[in-house]
């Protein structure tokens, strides 16, 4: 069972993957989907024993890496938080696939699509059941390759190459960090086995390295490793242009799993950064800028599924500023939920895309619900979810995070309580600018491809109606557990909260109003979104042109990439010409070239003294000869 | 002693000399003439590898001492003696040469097209000698087969290189020559002193701090250029991108490592205090080298002048993890040669699946291969893969290892080695984006052949070893495991309570 | 007329600096000579005569009679040189058609 | 009274040669060249095994001694003469000016000087084995009479020789002035005294080394070895390049160490200077190069400054360094006369059209005409410049070794920069033969049998070497135990 | 003090011959020069008391090897007045250098004194008058005896020196007629005399009977006739 959840994807991954051509598409895409169904009993299946049954275990599998004192195993460690993880990520993916059966039915390479998505979901597993911080980065890279390869799956598109590219390259800024984290960890604590890691914190509370404490340091690089995997800011440029994979895939990777990662690290390292009160203060910081930051874009821009990443992104900042107030239950209980919801938006808007012949411009689209009825109302109910409208899931853990933020009584968890209120009102009003944009309206899209919208088939619509009911239910359903008064058995301590750590508890405690403000907030911003889209569809145009330089910073996303590609990106390419023209071909290779022409020059000067004239042959004998008896006659003088 | 029974460590390296030998009175017409030699210098090299499998087996992990020693007295007036052995150190670059090898000449099947005998023969020549030299346990028999090497190598370049081929082995030898010689003058200064070249007794018998630094010097000169080290690095871009595909893999998979296998088995051992002294101008140049090269890397059009300086960059790695001095660094430096070795040895043969069938190594030249190639764009993707260090591949195992060891060092260190992913990533990411992404737009490029038979052999044993040791690497790892302690345990002793500085040192 | 010259008048050294003189002479006439080869055949001739001069010198100093066993071998091999040295000249000047020092210079670089 | 028996060889070699010159002289056909080389072989080989049998002792009164240093080198100098010899075999007959039955017999008694010289253990004995070959090597600079370039090469020889020679003579004068006598024994006595050396006496040395350094074609008195190994028929230009050499060396070494060993100090200052202007100019003067004869000059030139670090090392007052160093210079020569006069037989082999062709263009693309000999030329080629495992590379191993061991770290760095100098012109030769297309002007002509045999003789000797290296170094260690005394 | 006025005048013209023979103009003075150096040199050899050296070196020298200098020089049929006139253009060079070498030399060989074992190490001591022998007796004495290697390997050198005359300058022209003594003893009436009947008028050459065929190429080599050097013959 614990095997074969994170086994399964690798099967159905190699058959599909390795075999894919000589079974056709049709075996290899099934094959995934029967793994992929196997993965998501055994993950459930693993969850429920482990985390109702509270059996936490360890499966280990063998040595990887043994050098020295340094010891990696493989193994598979199941304890509450993974198995969360699990029974999410099967589960999620297991309909991820179904779902991508119809959407990618007219794909001429559909085995390396799904190989691709199994192989994601394998390393997902591997990275969350990782017993070390090695297995972790294992899997960590790992989803990050299936990332790009995923990414770029069009690989025909430049611009799809181009993404996957940065996706890879950012997310490898994160890693440098985290690596570094690992290795700091190691000469820490003498190991990476999470166990022994989290055994020995108290131990080394005192340790100082460059003059900081060594467990804010190590907190701080495996953050901004997770930074990089959870798209928080600065390191979030990849997540939007990261859309130009296929619809599923946006859903599964960008949205319900790999970009929770980072979540899911600062969670699984919170015995650690329980004792890292700056690293904490930098996460609710980051978290909060990203979920006000994103969430701002989000309100202009015009691709569905763009819109969708940036919510997501500003999701993942309430996320981390949860964890960052040390509510990590509350973070993970936002992650459990976000990927129902999120899953269900992006699925949602891939069956409006291919309903819309492959357009994702919401601009051209509206007039359209009543030809796609589920669709709409599975939007609907995601963007319910999202917006954290109660019963729906995202009311019950949005609500908890602001709560904490609010209850943590810090300055940074104030400030996140502000901007994440902020955030909730702006995701509200782009949710509902996206489901007016698209579905209703005049129809703007050209006659051909109003002709051709249609609901999607049965095997695309099943997972849409699971992931809604999933949207529906699981805050609800889940949040007893999560966060609620059965945590601590729920959790049985994978989650460490140091002992003055009792925000779980306070956030019970907070005023009255604090827990009905997002409700409003999220109201508000639905509100405002009809007004300007549903009933004044002129004005938005004219806000535009009167703040335009508002919008355009919106609008182009607060100007990161180009702030990126003038500092980083054309400055390496241009330092890495001049290091080759100048430096490599110059300078360096100057030094031999320009030796071998001094060597020619004197074999030049040689022959000329060689003229040929003996008379000179023999004026130099005789210069040789005086020259040695004089050197005598300055010897014997000394 | 020998476990064997046998000269084994002689047969494996002297068998592929008895090849070029057969092969070298081959006569006939020309068609039967290659196709025979070929073939000889395939049985040949399958022999060797299937003799140094021997080794695999028969070789004990638990134990840091030399196996399968051989020792025949040479010079006995001046205590040189013909030594071969083996240590966990160098037992598996052994194995390394010895399946290259055959990997190479497969590769060279068909690509190689005139004057196969001297091809064939220089091969096996050059599989000798470097089998011979890490199988060497006396500092003149290494020196012999390290220079032994320049010979076949120079006439690989020259003689089925490109276009710029004669520069390229000029370069190529005069920058080798010029360093080793250096070295062979530091090797004679404590063969004079000690009276022996047996490196075990050298060892035993060290060298007074005075001398190190100088000796240390010398030393490294030959090594730094063989790896190499930046600033004289440039040679090996010059010789990769000229060398016929097989003559690049091997320049990757095993002659640098010359330089690495050397630093570990002479530097360290030798010249403990001096080490210590200069790791920091090591750590400096492995360093640029690694930050350098990656962005030198990027520039580049040609795809094997990029995937050499890639190698560069990698080598950076390897020298910064020896001179960690700690168990994790010099693991992960000898694991990282062996893993380079495969991944960048894959990497040249899958330039050169592209380069028999377009004859252009200009990135711009391609563009959608993956479209008309799959299966050579997964092994290739691999191997890209393999080589950003992607964990579950051989050189993530070393990287890892070498920055953890680099972390004990000073964290600017493991970050600067670290930067490295970043760089890496970009560069070689970039170049598979180029050439097998993409539209496909060229005529040249829609009527390419995907991977035959033999290109998928030449393969396979490459893509086999780059998963194992990714994912199991620990089969490797121990066998240097007693080694490598053995060899930081000693160096911590040698340098005691702390190194003297080297300002001190020189002052004398 | 026999004995030491040391008992004479005139020094040894006298002896030796006439012979310096001429040996600086024959020196001087390699080469600082633009003329013909022979002249260079005689310049030799003159270094070999200063030689002689030292070793007859000497071994009337030192009451030795070496040295002038030595001085009749080399008046020997000077005659052996002297014939070698003519016909080398000789082909030389049939193949050249001159004997110009300037002239010998093909062979260079 | 006295042991006629000593020089046997010497003696052997004399009569031979009267014998066979009065049978060339004899009035029959002109084909007197191949029957007299073969007589003249025959003495050669008769003489070297004569020597390797010869006995110890001093003969003639002193002037003459036979140990095993002369042993050496007169083994090793009866080789050279004899394989250079066979190179003219075909060489020569393909000339018919050339074939003349006087070659052979000239050769015979340049060895004949050369063991004089070897031998020598007195001035004068010094100075008529040294005219001996000197004259007869003239002659055969010259003897391609007809051709202008050999005339020249000859007139210069011969000029330059002579003012060599009159400077070696001076300074023997002034040695036998100041010492007071000629014989090495006593002058060696007369310097072991607590007096100081007389300044005349260095003088004297000084010239003598001079008058030597010329022999051996050693910077500054170099100058005329590019023009006569240009101008001169290729074999003689083999021959020069191997017996006189070694034998000038040997020479060399016997005087500066056994009776003027004791100024050391003195002249090891002027011999490292020597040593150390071969080395650079051999390394960069041979860069431009186009003939491939001149070029190799250039190397002989480089290849005497290594060989003088060994005697450099020797002047060292430490008597072991001492002892490695003539051992190296020996061992050194041992294997650049066989190395060069295998590369010696490739040019010899040069023809294009019955035509004798010099220029390094002219080898282009060998390996595809005529790869064995290709092959053999990279032999040597790669030995020249020290490449393990070639021969070439144990003897600058030693001679750098004998440079460590006596402080010279300076000259072995000169040695080693000037190497990598080096490297490059004879690689230029292997990538001529190798990278570069056949030559426009066509293959060259198949290889005589003769030139093959002394090719693989020599390639054979200098490819195996590393095998077994120790014979030659017991060999030399034994030749500088009989000049040492110890 | 006779002695001494004799060595004076005999250094005196010796040194300004010398320079003669290195700056004259022709090189037949040169020659003459040259000859006069070694007559004043033989006389310095007879107060040094080498009498037997000084006899050679006129006899030798001046007698064979100065006359074949002049041989050869009127043989080369040098255009005198082509030879360009005057020293090399780094002759300040030259003198400086030629002038340290002397001065070099001239402090060496003033300051000489004998090795002080010089006595003791004497090879072949002077014989003193008492021992009744002349200069060249003592001469022969160890010539012959301690030095007999060195004697005869000057003989050798000779030998070289003959052979290196003969097979440079030796030249077998075809054409060249050599006289056969065998051959001419042989030859028998018959065979020689051929009664020819001549036309009237017509050239003798012609007919060829004043000259007898070519001697065969592969004719044994014989003692050279007195020949012609140079080219064509020699056209003085």
């Amino acid at each position: 069972m614990y095997v074969g959840a994170v086994f399964f994807p690798l099967l159905g991954a190699c058959i599909s993957g390795f075999l894919g051509r000589w079974t056709g598409p049709v075996a290899a895409r099934w094959t995934t989907v029967v793994c992929m169904a196997l993965a998501a009993v055994c993950g459930v299946t693993a969850f429920i024993a482990v985390a109702f049954g509270h059996e936490p275990t360890t499966v280990p599998i063998t040595t990887w890496i043994a050098a020295g004192g340094l010891e990696v195993s493989w193994a598979l460690r199941y304890d509450t938080l993974s198995a969360v993880m699990v029974g999410m990520v099967t589960f999620i993916s297991f309909l991820i696939h179904l779902y991508s059966v119809g959407y990618m039915a007219h794909d001429p390479t559909q085995p390396r699509f799904f190989a691709y998505l199994s192989l994601f979901t394998f390393m997902m597993l591997m990275l969350v059941t990782a017993d070390n911080l090695v297995q972790l980065f294992f899997g960590w890279e790992g989803v990050g390759l299936a990332s790009y390869l995923l990414i770029g799956y069009w690989y025909e598109r430049e611009s799809a190459n181009a993404a996957a590219l940065k996706a890879f390259v950012v997310n490898r800024v994160g890693d440098l960090c985290f690596m570094l984290g690992v290795a700091l960890t190691f000469w820490t604590f003498g190991s990476l086995e999470f166990a022994s890691i989290f055994g020995a914190v108290d131990q080394h509370l005192s340790d100082r390295f460059l003059g900081v404490p060594v467990l804010e340091l190590i907190a701080v690089l495996l953050f901004l490793g997770a930074c990089g995997k959870s798209a928080q800011i600065g390191l979030h440029t990849w997540l939007p242009d990261a859309m130009e994979g296929p619809t599923p895939v946006s859903a599964l990777i960008h949205a319900a799993t790999m970009v929770t990662a980072g979540v899911f690290l600062v969670a699984r390292m919170s015995p650690l950064f329980e004792y890292a009160p700056n690293a904490l203060a930098i996460v609710t910081v980051v978290g909060a800028v990203t979920a006000f930051f994103a969430a701002t874009v989000g309100c202009v821009q015009n691709d569905i599924k763009r819109i969708i990443a940036y919510s997501t992104c500003s999701q993942l900042g309430y996320m981390f500023f949860a964890a960052g107030v040390g509510a990590y239950q509350v973070a993970m209980f936002h992650l459990f939920t976000h990927a129902f919801f999120k899953a269900l938006l992006f699925l949602g808007a891939g069956s409006v895309i291919h309903a819309m012949s492959d357009e994702q411009d919401i601009r051209k689209m509206g007039g359209i619900w009543t030809k796609i009825p589920v669709t709409y109302a599975v939007m609907w109910v995601g963007s319910l979810a999202l917006a954290g409208i109660p019963i729906f899931a995202g009311y019950y853990s949005k609500d908890a995070i602001l709560e904490v933020a609010f209850a943590s009584h810090s300055a940074t968890g104030m400030l996140a309580f502000a901007l994440g209120l902020a955030a909730a009102f702006l995701t509200a009003f782009y949710s509902w600018r996206l489901l007016i944009l698209v579905f209703h309206g005049e129809p703007r899209a050209d006659h051909e491809v109003m002709e051709h919208v249609h609901e999607s088939p049965l095997v695309m619509l099943v997972p849409l109606l699971v992931l809604a009911a999933g949207a529906v239910v699981t805050g609800y359903l889940f949040s007893p557990f999560f966060i609620g008064e059965a945590w601590q058995a729920f959790w049985a301590g994978s989650i460490h909260n140091a002992p003055d750590n009792h925000i779980l508890h306070d956030m019970h405690e907070v005023p009255a109003w604090v827990p009905l403000a997002p409700t409003v907030a999220g109201i508000a911003g639905i509100a405002l979104a009809y007004i300007l889209y549903m009933f004044a569809p002129g004005v938005p145009a004219r806000l535009a042109a009167s703040f335009r330089g508002l919008y355009l910073f919106l609008l182009n996303k607060w100007y990161f990439d180009e702030l990126y590609s003038a500092v980083f990106v054309r400055p390496t390419l241009a330092l890495s010409r001049l290091a080759f023209r100048v430096g490599d071909q110059r300078i360096i290779d100057g030094v031999p070239n320009g030796a071998a022409v001094l060597a020619v020059d004197a074999a030049r000067g040689a022959a000329r003294i060689q003229s040929g004239r003996v008379a000179n042959y023999a004026f130099t004998m005789i210069i040789g000869l005086v020259l040695f008896v004089s050197l005598i006659f300055l010897g014997t003088a000394r | 002693m020998n476990a064997a029974g046998f000269p084994i460590l002689s047969l494996i390296t002297f068998l592929p000399l008895a090849g070029a030998l057969v092969i070298a009175f081959v006569r006939g017409e020309e068609q039967v003439v290659a196709s025979n030699a070929r073939w000889t210098a395939l049985w040949t090299s399958l022999i060797t590898f299937g003799l140094s499998l021997i080794l695999w087996f028969r070789f004990d992990r638990s134990s840091p001492e030399m196996q399968f020693v051989e020792r025949l007295e040479w010079l006995p007036d001046y205590g040189v003696a013909y030594g071969m052995g083996v240590d966990g150190l160098s037992v598996l670059f052994v194995l390394l040469c010895t399946l290259l090898t055959p990997l190479c000449i497969l590769a060279s099947w068909d690509s190689v097209e005139v004057r196969v005998r001297e091809y064939m023969a220089a091969f096996l020549v050059l599989e000798a000698a470097m089998v011979g030299f890490f199988c060497a346990t006396d500092l003149l028999l290494f020196f012999l087969f390290f220079e032994m090497v320049l010979i076949p190598m120079f006439l690989i370049i020259g003689i089925w290189g490109g276009e710029r081929r004669v520069y390229a082995a000029f370069k190529f030898f005069l920058y080798t020559l010029a360093g080793s010689l250096l070295m062979l003058l530091a090797i004679i200064f404590l063969w004079y002193r000690v009276g022996t070249t047996d490196i075990a007794a050298l060892v035993e018998a060290g060298v007074e701090p005075r001398f190190q630094i100088w000796l240390f010097l010398a030393f490294f000169a030959a090594f730094a250029v063989k790896v190499p080290m930046w600033p004289v690095h440039t040679w090996l871009p010059d010789a990769h991108v000229e060398a016929p595909t097989a003559g690049s893999v091997i320049l990757a998979g095993v002659l640098l490592k010359l330089g690495g296998y050397g630093f570990v088995r002479l530097s360290l051992p030798l010249f403990p205090q001096a080490s210590a002294e200069l790791a920091p101008l090591i750590f400096a140049l492995s360093v640029i080298a690694i930050v350098y090269t990656s962005y030198v890397a990027l520039a580049q059009e040609d795809m094997k002048k990029l995937i050499a300086y890639s190698s560069v960059a990698h080598m950076g790695i390897v020298t910064l993890g020896i001179f960690t001095f700690n168990h994790q660094g010099l693991s992960g430096a000898v694991f990282q040669m062996l893993a380079h070795g495969i991944v960048s040895s894959a990497l040249f043969l899958c330039v050169g699946v592209l380069y028999n069938r377009i004859h252009s190594r200009d990135i711009a030249r391609y563009g959608g291969v993956a479209k008309v190639m799959p299966a050579f764009a997964v092994v290739f993707m691999l191997f890209s893969m393999a080589n950003v260090a992607l964990p579950g591949t051989a050189n993530f195992v070393g990287e890892f290892l070498v920055i953890v060891s680099a972390m004990r060092v000073s964290f600017w260190l493991a970050f600067g080695a670290a930067l490295g992913m970043i760089l890496s990533a970009a560069y070689m990411l970039w170049l598979y984006w180029r050439v097998a992404f993409g539209r496909v737009t060229r005529d040249s490029i829609r009527a390419l052949l995907d991977m035959s038979p033999r290109e998928y052999a030449t393969f396979a044993p490459l893509v086999l070893l780059v998963l194992w040791m990714g994912i199991y690497p620990q089969s490797f790892l121990s066998f240097f495991e007693a080694s490598v302690a053995s060899l930081v345990e000693q160096h911590e002793a040698a340098v005691g309570g702390g190194a003297r500085r080297l300002a001190e040192i020189l002052a004398r | 007329m026999a004995g030491d010259i040391t008992e004479m008048a005139i020094g040894l050294a006298h002896y030796l600096i006439v012979a310096a003189i001429l040996f600086v002479l024959g020196v001087f006439g390699i080469f600082l000579n633009r003329k013909n080869v022979i002249v260079i055949l005689m310049s030799i001739e003159l270094i070999l005569l200063s030689v002689n001069l030292n070793l007859v010198a000497f071994s009337s100093a030192l009451g030795d009679l070496t040295g002038q066993v030595f001085a009749m071998f080399v008046l020997t091999v000077a005659a052996a040189e002297a014939a070698i040295g003519l016909a080398i000249l000789v082909i030389y000047f049939r193949n050249k058609g001159s004997i110009e020092v300037e002239a010998i210079s093909t062979l260079k670089g | 009274m006295m042991n006629w028996t000593l020089a046997l060889p010497e003696l052997v070699l004399a009569c031979a040669g009267l014998g066979i010159l009065g049978i060339g002289v004899l009035p029959r056909r002109q084909d007197m060249f191949f029957p007299v080389t073969m007589a003249v072989l025959g003495a050669l080989v008769l003489a070297g095994v004569l020597t390797i049998g010869q006995g110890e002792g001093a003969a003639f009164a002193g002037q003459y001694v036979s140990d095993a240093f002369a042993r050496f080198g007169k083994v090793l100098i009866l080789i050279g003469a004899a394989l250079s010899l066979m190179l003219a075999l075909d060489f020569n007959e393909t000339d018919r000016d050339l074939a003349r039955f006087e070659y052979p017999v000239l050769i015979l008694f340049a060895a004949l000087g050369m063991m004089l010289m070897v031998s020598a253990n007195d001035l004068m004995t010094l100075y008529l084995g040294l005219e001996m070959q000197s004259l007869a090597a003239y002659v055969l600079a010259a003897f391609n009479r007809d051709s202008e370039r050999s005339a020249e090469a000859g007139l210069k020889y011969f000029v330059l020789g002579a003012l060599a020679s009159g400077l070696l003579l001076y300074g023997l004068s002034l040695l036998y002035g100041f010492a007071g006598t000629t014989n090495f024994d006593r002058l060696a006595d007369t310097l072991t005294g607590e007096h100081a050396a007389s300044l005349g006496l260095v003088v004297g040395l000084v010239f003598v080394l001079a008058g030597l350094a010329f022999k051996i074609s050693a910077v500054p008195f170099h100058m005329w070895t590019p023009d006569v190994y240009e101008g001169a028929p290729t074999p003689v230009t083999a021959f020069f390049a191997s017996a006189p050499k070694l034998a000038a060396v040997v020479l060399l070494a016997r005087v500066l160490l056994q009776p003027l060993g004791e100024l050391g100090a003195q002249w090891g200052q002027v011999v490292w200077l020597i040593a150390a202007g071969s080395m650079i100019l051999g390394a960069f003067a041979a860069i431009g190069q186009r003939n491939i004869k001149r070029l190799m000059a250039y190397s002989s030139i480089g290849n005497i400054g290594y060989a003088l670090i060994g005697l450099v090392a020797a002047a060292s007052p430490d008597p072991a360094v001492r002892d490695e160093g003539v051992r190296s210079l020996l061992f050194y020569m041992a294997i650049y006369l066989l190395m060069t006069l295998g590369a010696f037989a490739v040019l010899a082999a040069m023809r294009r059209r019955g035509r004798p062709v010099e220029a390094i263009e002219d080898l282009a693309g060998l390996a595809r005409s005529d790869v064995g000999m290709a092959i053999w030329m990279l032999v040597f080629m790669f030995a020249m410049a020290g490449v393990p495992p070639l021969a070439g590379f144990w003897s600058k191993l030693f001679v750098f070794r004998a440079a460590i061991e006596g402080g010279y770290v300076w000259l072995a760095v000169i040695g080693v920069v000037t190497s990598v100098v080096a490297a490059y012109y004879y690689l230029r030769i292997v990538r001529v033969m190798f990278f570069d297309p056949l030559n426009e002007a066509g293959a060259l002509d198949v290889r005589p049998a003769s030139l093959t045999v002394v090719m693989a003789a020599t390639g054979l000797f200098t490819a195996l070497f590393s095998i077994a290296p120790a014979p030659l170094l017991a060999a030399a260690r034994t030749a500088v135990a009989a000049v040492m005394g110890g | 003090m006779l002695a001494a006025i004799a060595f004076y005048v005999f250094a005196a013209v010796l040194v300004a011959s010398a320079a003669m023979v290195v700056t004259a103009r022709n090189p037949v003075h040169s020659v003459l020069f040259l000859i006069l150096a070694f007559f004043n040199a033989a006389g310095l050899f007879l107060i040094a008391g080498a009498e037997f050296l000084a006899m050679i070196l006129v006899i030798v020298y001046v007698g064979a090897v100065a006359v074949l200098f002049l041989f050869v020089v009127m043989m080369l049929d040098v255009d005198f007045a082509r030879l360009r006139e005057g020293f090399q253009r780094y002759a300040p060079i030259g003198f400086a250098v030629g002038l340290v070498l002397f001065l070099e030399l001239a402090f060496v060989l003033w300051a000489w004194t004998p090795a002080p074992e010089a006595g003791g190490l004497r090879m072949h001591p002077q014989p003193g008058a008492e021992a009744g022998l002349s200069n060249t007796e003592a001469l022969a004495r160890v010539l012959y005896t301690d030095n007999v290697l060195l004697f005869q390997a000057a003989g050798v050198i000779l030998l070289i020196a003959m052979i290196g005359a003969i097979v440079l300058t030796l030249r077998e022209r075809p054409g060249t007629r050599r006289q056969v003594i065998a051959a001419q003893l042989a030859r028998v009436p018959g065979e020689t005399v051929v009664l020819r009947q001549v036309p009237t008028g017509a050239g003798l050459k012609d007919l060829g009977i004043l000259r007898p065929p070519l001697p065969p190429a592969e004719e044994p080599e014989a003692l050279p006739e007195p020949e012609h050097h140079g080219h064509g013959g020699g056209h003085h």
